[in-house]
């Protein structure tokens, strides 16, 4: 495979992972918190109509940015408040919030707009432009390196720079701040927490918190970035191949990267290599559609071994019963 | 010595829903003493104390700190008044560092890196001043039980504690442990901090307290001078009758070989052998004790011969040859060779937690026919007479079978378990730490059903850490060290100062002028040392 | 020992929990410009007052018996089965393939066979993730993920290239033979002059879920193999040490898991349809989640749970048909019933705890 | 409507787009309703005959198997499928509407040939179906009838009725196929179409629209639409209301059932060569003596590879 070919597989590599990977750390937060999340599709979703639908009424993208992050961080409140104060399953809240957000982005959007759940097309400055490296256009001559930087890594929306950024970021805070120590030792032992003088509470609501705001970036990413409308369900699932990835990553952030790139990876070449001509016979579209799916059943069954989660994650802490 | 007490509760009150747990109770603590609190299971001792140390909230009552009626909503506010507290139950997190775990809650700002710093010079010098040795980057899980002990203690002293409480600190310690930390605690009494102890133990209550309070179903009934009292006042007053506190048994009258053991090794999952080569005999009508550290290969012993893991080597029962790796090598299959066995871990082993007591009564033996209605539906009304009988007949209380596991005491849940293997009639009894955590009433009630089994004429083969439940209990004693068997003694030939050295891995006395403990921590040390790197730090 | 009585906790919680739901439901669709108690009645009228609405309601709640029991079982041994999407699918075509390529000569054993081959494909769906997470510790969280996108894709195959009748527009394959029809409730229990059900497409099937709600019952709490079930589901290290064997357990609950969802397929595609379609599943695998967790992974629960997600989808229909409140309304009820019932029945849950306790005080 | 949803900016809002112009016209009223899941499409046609609406007007061949069953119970209400076929025999009040979308998609193939520089068009279907495949055999035996050597890339978005609903990925295999030398993109493929349309719009080549007129969505980058007119067929049916004369109705380029569209947002991409060229075409098929291969007839296209 030559250059040529490559550098557009891998740019549109990029792409398709920067909301995996910003859900995927959205759900790194919460669940090394100790509290699961199913519901990263449904913050995404909620999050990518109320950026677009404010970025266009707003006619500004980061108003709409912003409008996106809030009504993701309403769904984290209710997960919070019924996984953590309340002490509910938060598998059943998570599965309750993405039919939430599924049901009340058509609602709203069909009383808004009457486009059938979709948003109007965004313009110009309600629209995620994308960003030139510097340089891009001059060094693009330069063999190799030059279409690797001019093409492949330059001419992205900024949140796709935003979320390769957050992986070091995240792994800083995680590992090297009081914060992360504090956030890591929650989702392990909270009762060794609660007894060394720090809330519970607040951590886990901070947790979840972070992970609200970063599904608003996914969400807002696919609806103003990647598209510049909102359509009905444009997620598409990417809130589960989010969890999955992070189940693949062990909870871990580099690893994170290495999963959705990999997620992003078998997709765009299934994209781009639809209909390979095996001579005698061609390979079916369905089965290239199906690839990225098999080879990363493969991939866990022969190479990754038990994923082993945060050992209080899914389980309310309860001093009383 | 001033007359303001370092603690005092005055009335406090707490239920748990429609258990009371703790009631109306008073108790002054006075500075510079060590405070002993005795109780059986789920007297509400721990429930006192962690209300002191602000992990439950009172319904109603008081708290004086020297003097000074002080609020404790919350952990925070004790660690403030300068209470630490050492749980039964350590609150430590399991892959984090030492250091990590001494740090978290008391870092010294927003960054990791000054407060490791400072907590590890800190750690070195506390390290030399009371003996507490720990390496400050090992993690928490590769540590020993009595280490990681050392480090709930680091803790405490690290945020400064004047007033130090320790819930059934010894429960999981060697001898030569509990002696290490009975000796750091009387150095820290003779600092002038305040201890309070739990302990189920009357010997350690003897030994090192000053004072002594009872409780007894959620009410303090007595608090004495430990000068002006004896063990025998002091489990009667817990218990609210006599308690004989030695195992009365006559002498064991061997017969036939029933269990061999012959040159039996075990590797675990992450590659490290864990039983090198043991070989061992149990003959009917005899207890053979094995002593040993936890983590020196015990548990893998009950655990093989148990069916939990699999093994090379011979392993005759009756005679006849088991499977160690096959198809038979699972617990239905020792079952069928009249091999019971009362695991370790009675929760995550030996019962299903949220199962009732009649369920777990069939737990391991639900393909036995006589609890079966037919070929495909189990009789539970069959199980349900079958646990009826045993808990009468054992004394589990409460006395209802269809409680579940978990909302009985340890004690009683122990009882649910020997009532199961032992009515089995075993040819051999596997039994691991019968009486760990378990209060002086039921231990005794439990002794006697080993040794009766015994006098049956059954082999029983018993691991423990508790060398005077080994002495006791046992006809013979073996100790394992580091997956082998460093010696065989009789109880009335040994002593606990030998067994304890033998469970360190010094086989010969050691010179008069080296601390005990540092001979036993130079090896245990040198053990963990040779796992980490066969682990190859994965 | 407890704080409240046992039926105070089985019945008024969840009551509450409902009403709590329904009551941020009105003020949605007061929010969207409409009247809730129209709304409401109008979806209690179409669905549970006569019955053809009771037919069709009961058709949707057959649905998500199986796919509910599904994930119960998984559940039980502590598995989270997400793949009731593509097991449905598979369960489809295995009722598709022995219903066409079969001559049945009378529905009851076209529904025997029928059920053998939904049970068996969706197993076999299910068999892989379970063989991996006992074998390789594969999460099967992300395998079932994974198996549902590939099952869409090998029936699209199969639709498109193997099943479809020649020259047909459709992907779906060409219609069932007569004697493969199932009775529908309209056949069984109308009479010459009253017609009953009229024209839902309620079918046998019903009873074979409410069978299988009873056998999955006596399964999990009357059969060794359920005690062992849910002893492992309970404590790993606990079935090791009984001797229950992980692997075996694990496999055989996703089986039974993969199996239930399948037989989804012979409501939807032998009793309904009468053709294989696409879109077999009709996101009935996902409810199943919603469903198992509301009622508790206990049958009667799902049951229950099964009836409320039946009639808010028959009656989400009607609400549309009479008053063009898009559909998606009925999507936010049923995430706000899922949500307070589910999730938030604590808070519920508590007030209701402190004053059985104040009382029972008072008493005493 | 069917599972696309109703306001999928092409085939289902087309059929709204008729409906709403009938009612406005007449100032008659009709009911509409989108389906969630298979069951109901059956529930729902009973429903709406049995309050007395006549005609009832489906749209999508998923349709047309249930009217088959549920007609012959309302003798007296007249059905219509668009895009599926009941047989007229057996099922007298049954108007199946078929649309000649091959012939549509070979024009706008044609034009799309045309204006491609690159000599490589792109095609991107929904999903896998047979309906699909009949636009790209269409499209490609256009594509080849002006230049033998262009080469059509065709592609479909996935195997899940999310497929239908994903713009992203539409964008993505958009940007596939221009890296792939594809300058002209034709999509077939519902809400995931819209993000192809948008790709080519951002990347500054052109794409085809489908079924509606989508050349305003982006004007100056939307070459064409192909017309599938939709609109038309509801309009009529409800105009003729009870009267409605049943059977089959094959719409297709001479009766201006499907077409391309031409209007002043792609005025300056359709140069008068290609408009000659097309129209000279369109008269050809109409006459008969240009036949375009329809995929339906015997499952095979003999211009591309499924
Ligand atoms: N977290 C809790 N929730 C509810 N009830 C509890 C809880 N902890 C303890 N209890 C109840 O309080 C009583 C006292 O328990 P506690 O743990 O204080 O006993 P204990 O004296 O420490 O016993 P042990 O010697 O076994 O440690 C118990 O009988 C139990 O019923
Ligand atoms: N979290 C809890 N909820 C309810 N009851 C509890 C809880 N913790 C303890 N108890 C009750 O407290 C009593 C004794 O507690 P506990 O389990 O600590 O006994 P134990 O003998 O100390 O056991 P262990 O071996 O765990 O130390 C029992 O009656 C038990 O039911
Ligand atoms: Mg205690
Ligand atoms: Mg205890």
């Amino acid at each position: 495979m030559d250059l040529a070919t490559l550098i557009p597989v891998l740019e549109s590599t990029i792409r398709l992972s920067t909301p995996l990977l910003l859900a995927c750390l959205a759900g790194l937060f919460s669940e090394r918190a100790g509290i699961f999340d199913i519901g990263l599709e449904g913050k995404m979703l909620i999050a990518a109509f109320f950026s677009a639908a404010v970025a266009y009424s707003s006619g500004n993208v980061w108003i709409g940015l912003l409008a996106g992050i809030a009504a993701s961080l309403t769904l984290s409140a209710i997960h919070g408040l019924a996984s953590i104060t309340f002490r509910g399953n938060q598998l059943i809240s998570g599965v309750a919030l993405n039919f939430l957000a599924s049901g009340l982005t058509v609602l709203i959007s069909q009383n808004w707009f009457r486009q059938g759940g979709k948003t109007p097309t965004l313009t110009d400055g309600a629209r995620l432009s994308e960003w030139h490296l510097p340089f891009a256009d001059s060094l693009r001559d330069v063999p190799v390196l030059g279409p690797i930087y001019s093409d492949l890594l330059s001419g992205h929306a900024p949140l796709v720079y935003l979320a390769f950024a957050l992986v070091p970021a995240t792994w800083w805070v995680l590992f090297r701040t009081r914060f992360g120590l504090r956030l890591r030792a929650v989702g392990e032992a909270p009762e060794a927490v609660d007894t060394a003088g720090v809330s519970v509470v607040g951590l886990r609501f901070a947790a979840v918190a972070i992970c609200g705001i970063l599904c608003g970036i996914a969400g807002a990413y696919m609806a103003t970035g990647l598209q510049p409308f909102f359509g009905k369900e444009m997620t598409a699932g990417r809130g589960y191949i989010a969890l999955a990835a992070l189940i693949f990553s062990k909870w871990r952030p580099w690893y994170a990267l290495g999963a959705c790139l990999l997620f992003g990876f078998l997709q765009a070449v299934a994209l781009r290599f639809q209909n390979i001509d095996l001579g005698a016979f061609t390979v079916p579209v369905q089965v290239m559609d199906a690839l990225p799916y098999i080879l990363t059943v493969v991939i866990l069954a022969g190479f990754v071994g038990k994923a082993i989660p945060p050992r209080a994650g899914g389980e309310p802490y309860v001093k009383e019963r | 010595m001033t007359d303001t007490p370092a603690i005092e509760l005055k009335g406090i009150s707490k239920s748990f829903g429609p258990v009371q747990a703790n009631k109306d109770i008073s108790i002054r603590v006075m500075p510079g003493t060590i405070h002993g609190i005795i109780g059986e299971n789920g007297a509400g001792k721990s429930t006192l104390m962690s209300i002191l140390y602000g992990f439950y909230k009172a319904d109603s009552g008081e708290i004086f700190i020297n003097g000074r009626q002080t609020q404790i909503p919350d952990s925070q506010a004790a660690i403030a008044a300068g209470i630490g507290m050492v749980f039964q139950h350590f609150k430590l997190v399991q892959n984090f560092t030492v250091l990590e775990n001494v740090i978290l809650g008391a870092e010294d700002g927003g960054l990791l890196k000054p407060s490791l710093a400072k907590a590890r010079g800190v750690l070195q010098h506390l390290a030399q001043e009371y003996e507490l040795n720990v390496d400050p980057d090992a993690m928490i899980e590769d540590l020993s039980v009595g280490h990681q002990q050392r480090v709930e203690i680091l803790k405490a002293l690290y945020r400064e504690a004047e007033i130090l409480i320790l819930d059934e600190p010894t429960g999981v310690l060697t001898p030569a442990e509990a002696d290490h930390l009975f000796r750091i605690l009387e150095g820290l009494k003779r600092e002038g901090k305040t201890i309070i102890l739990i302990t189920h133990k009357l010997r350690e209550i003897m030994e090192i307290t000053d004072t002594v309070s009872v409780m007894r179903r959620g009410e303090m009934t007595a608090t004495v001078k430990t000068a002006e009292t004896s063990p025998e006042e002091l489990a009667e007053l817990m218990v609210g009758r006599k308690v004989l506190l030695r195992v009365d048994k006559t002498p064991a009258k061997p017969g036939k070989s029933v269990l061999e053991v012959e040159n039996l090794r075990h590797t675990d999952s992450a590659g490290v052998e864990r039983l090198k080569g043991i070989s061992l005999k149990v003959q009917a009508g005899e207890i053979l004790g094995i002593a040993g550290v936890s983590g020196n290969g015990q548990s893998e012993l009950l655990q093989v011969l148990g069916g939990m893991k699999t093994a090379t080597g011979t392993v005759r029962v009756n005679g006849e040859e088991i499977d160690l790796t096959g198809r038979y090598s699972d617990g239905q299959s020792r079952r069928a060779r009249g091999i019971s066995h009362v695991p370790e871990d009675r929760q995550h082993e030996g019962l299903i937690m949220p199962y009732t007591a009649w369920e777990n009564v069939a737990f391991g033996y639900h393909h036995d026919p006589k609890y079966q209605k037919n070929a495909i539906l189990m009789d539970n009304a069959a199980i349900k007479r079958d646990a009826e009988g045993k808990i009468e007949r054992f004394d589990v209380r409460p006395p209802n079978a269809n409680l579940a596991a978990r909302n009985f005491s340890g004690g009683n849940q122990q009882k649910i378990v020997l009532a199961r293997e032992i009515e089995r009639n075993p040819d051999i009894l596997l039994v691991g730490q019968p009486t760990r955590g378990v209060d002086i009433g039921a231990i005794e009630f439990i002794h006697q059903q080993i040794v009766a089994l015994r006098d049956q004429g059954k082999a029983i083969l018993l691991v423990s850490v508790e060398l005077d439940e080994i002495l006791s209990l046992s006809d013979r004693v073996a100790v394992m060290f580091d997956g082998q068997i460093m010696g065989e003694r009789l109880p009335s030939e040994t002593n606990q100062t030998e067994l304890g050295l033998l469970m360190a891995g010094v086989t010969q006395m050691p010179d008069k002028d080296k601390p005990l403990i540092h001979v036993v921590d130079e090896q245990l040390d040198a053990q963990k040392e040779r796992e980490a790197k066969r682990h190859g730090h994965s | 020992m407890d704080k409240m009585p046992a039926w105070a906790d089985a019945v008024l919680v969840p009551l509450i929990s409902i009403l709590l739901a329904a009551l941020i439901s009105a003020l949605v669709i007061l929010a969207i410009g409409h009247n809730p108690v129209e709304a409401f009645s109008i979806m209690v009228k179409e669905s549970l007052t006569s019955s053809r609405g009771i037919g069709n309601t009961l058709y949707y709640t057959t649905n998500f018996i199986f796919t509910g029991l599904a994930v119960a079982v998984a559940f039980h041994a502590r598995m989270f089965n997400i793949g009731g999407e593509g097991q449905v699918l598979l369960g489809g075509l295995g009722v598709a393939l022995v219903c066409l390529y079969v001559p049945w000569p009378h529905w009851t054993l076209a529904l025997v066979g029928a059920t053998v081959a939904a049970g068996v494909f969706g197993a076999a769906w299910a068999l892989i993730p379970a063989y991996l997470q006992a074998k390789r510790g594969s999460h099967i969280v992300i395998t079932t993920i994974m198996f549902n996108f590939i099952a869409a894709a090998v029936l699209n195959y199969v639709l498109v290239n193997m099943l479809r009748p020649r020259g047909a527009m459709e992907p779906a394959s060409g219609p069932f033979p007569e004697p493969t029809h199932l009775p529908t409730f309209q056949e069984m229990f109308s009479t010459a002059d009253t017609v009953l059900f009229r024209s839902a497409p309620v079918n046998v099937s019903f009873f074979l879920a409410v069978l299988a709600c009873f056998a999955v019952w006596l399964l999990i709490w009357r059969t060794r193999l359920g005690y062992q079930i849910r002893a492992f589901g309970h404590s790993e290290s606990a079935a090791r040490y009984a001797g229950i064997s992980p692997v075996r357990i694990t496999v055989i609950a996703m089986l039974i898991s993969g199996g239930l969802a399948g037989m989804m397929a012979l409501n939807a595609t032998m009793g309904e349809a009468e053709r294989l379609v696409l879109n077999a599943s009709e996101g009935a695998g996902f409810i199943g989640i919603a469903v198992a967790l509301m009622g508790r992974s206990h049958p009667f629960g799902i049951f229950m749970a099964a009836l409320l997600f039946g009639f808010l989808y028959q009656g989400g229909l009607e609400l549309a048909f009479w008053t063009g409140i898009p559909q998606q309304l009925i999507t936010v009820i049923q995430a706000l019933v899922i949500l307070f019932t589910g999730a938030l029945d604590n808070m519920v849950r508590m007030p209701l705890e402190k004053l059985f306790l104040a009382l029972r005080k008072g008493k005493a | 409507y069917d599972l696309g949803g109703k306001f999928d900016k092409s085939f289902n809002e087309a059929a709204y787009n008729g409906a709403e112009r009938w009612a406005e016209e007449t100032g008659g009223s009709y009911r509409d309703i989108e389906i969630q899941a298979e069951a109901q499409r059956e529930q729902a046609l009973r429903r709406f005959a049995e309050a007395g609406f006549n005609p009832v007007v489906t749209t999508g061949f998923s349709y047309a198997s249930q009217i088959a069953a549920v007609a012959p119970d309302y003798p007296d209400t007249k059905f219509v499928t668009i895009d599926g076929y009941v047989d007229p025999e057996a099922h007298p009040n049954v108007l199946s509407i078929l649309f000649a979308e091959h012939q549509g998609s070979y024009l706008v193939g044609m034009m799309a040939a045309m204006a491609s520089e690159s000599d490589t068009v792109g095609f991107v279907g929904g999903m896998d179906i047979p309906l699909i495949r009949k636009f790209a055999c269409g499209y490609a035996q256009g594509v080849l009838a002006v230049n033998p050597d262009a080469t059509v890339i065709a592609n479909m978005t996935g195997t899940t009725p999310a497929a239908w609903n994903d713009p992203v990925k539409g964008a993505e295999l958009a940007k596939a196929q221009i890296s792939q030398g594809a300058d002209v993109i034709y999509a077939a493929a519902g809400g995931t179409g819209l993000g192809v349309l948008q790709t080519a719009a951002d990347e500054g080549i052109l794409s085809i629209g489908v079924d509606s007129n989508q050349n305003y969505l982006h004007p100056g980058s939307v070459l064409t639409s192909m017309l599938k007119r939709v609109d038309v067929a509801v309009y009529d049916a409800m105009t003729a209301g009870a009267d409605l004369q049943t059977g089959v109705i094959a719409l297709g380029l001479d009766s201006n059932g499907v077409g391309y569209a031409l209007d002043d947002n792609n005025a300056d991409l359709v140069s008068e060569e290609m408009k000659a060229a097309v129209d000279a075409a369109r008269e050809q098929i109409i006459a008969g003596e240009v036949t375009v291969h329809d995929y339906s007839e015997d499952d095979s296209c003999p211009a591309l590879d499924f």
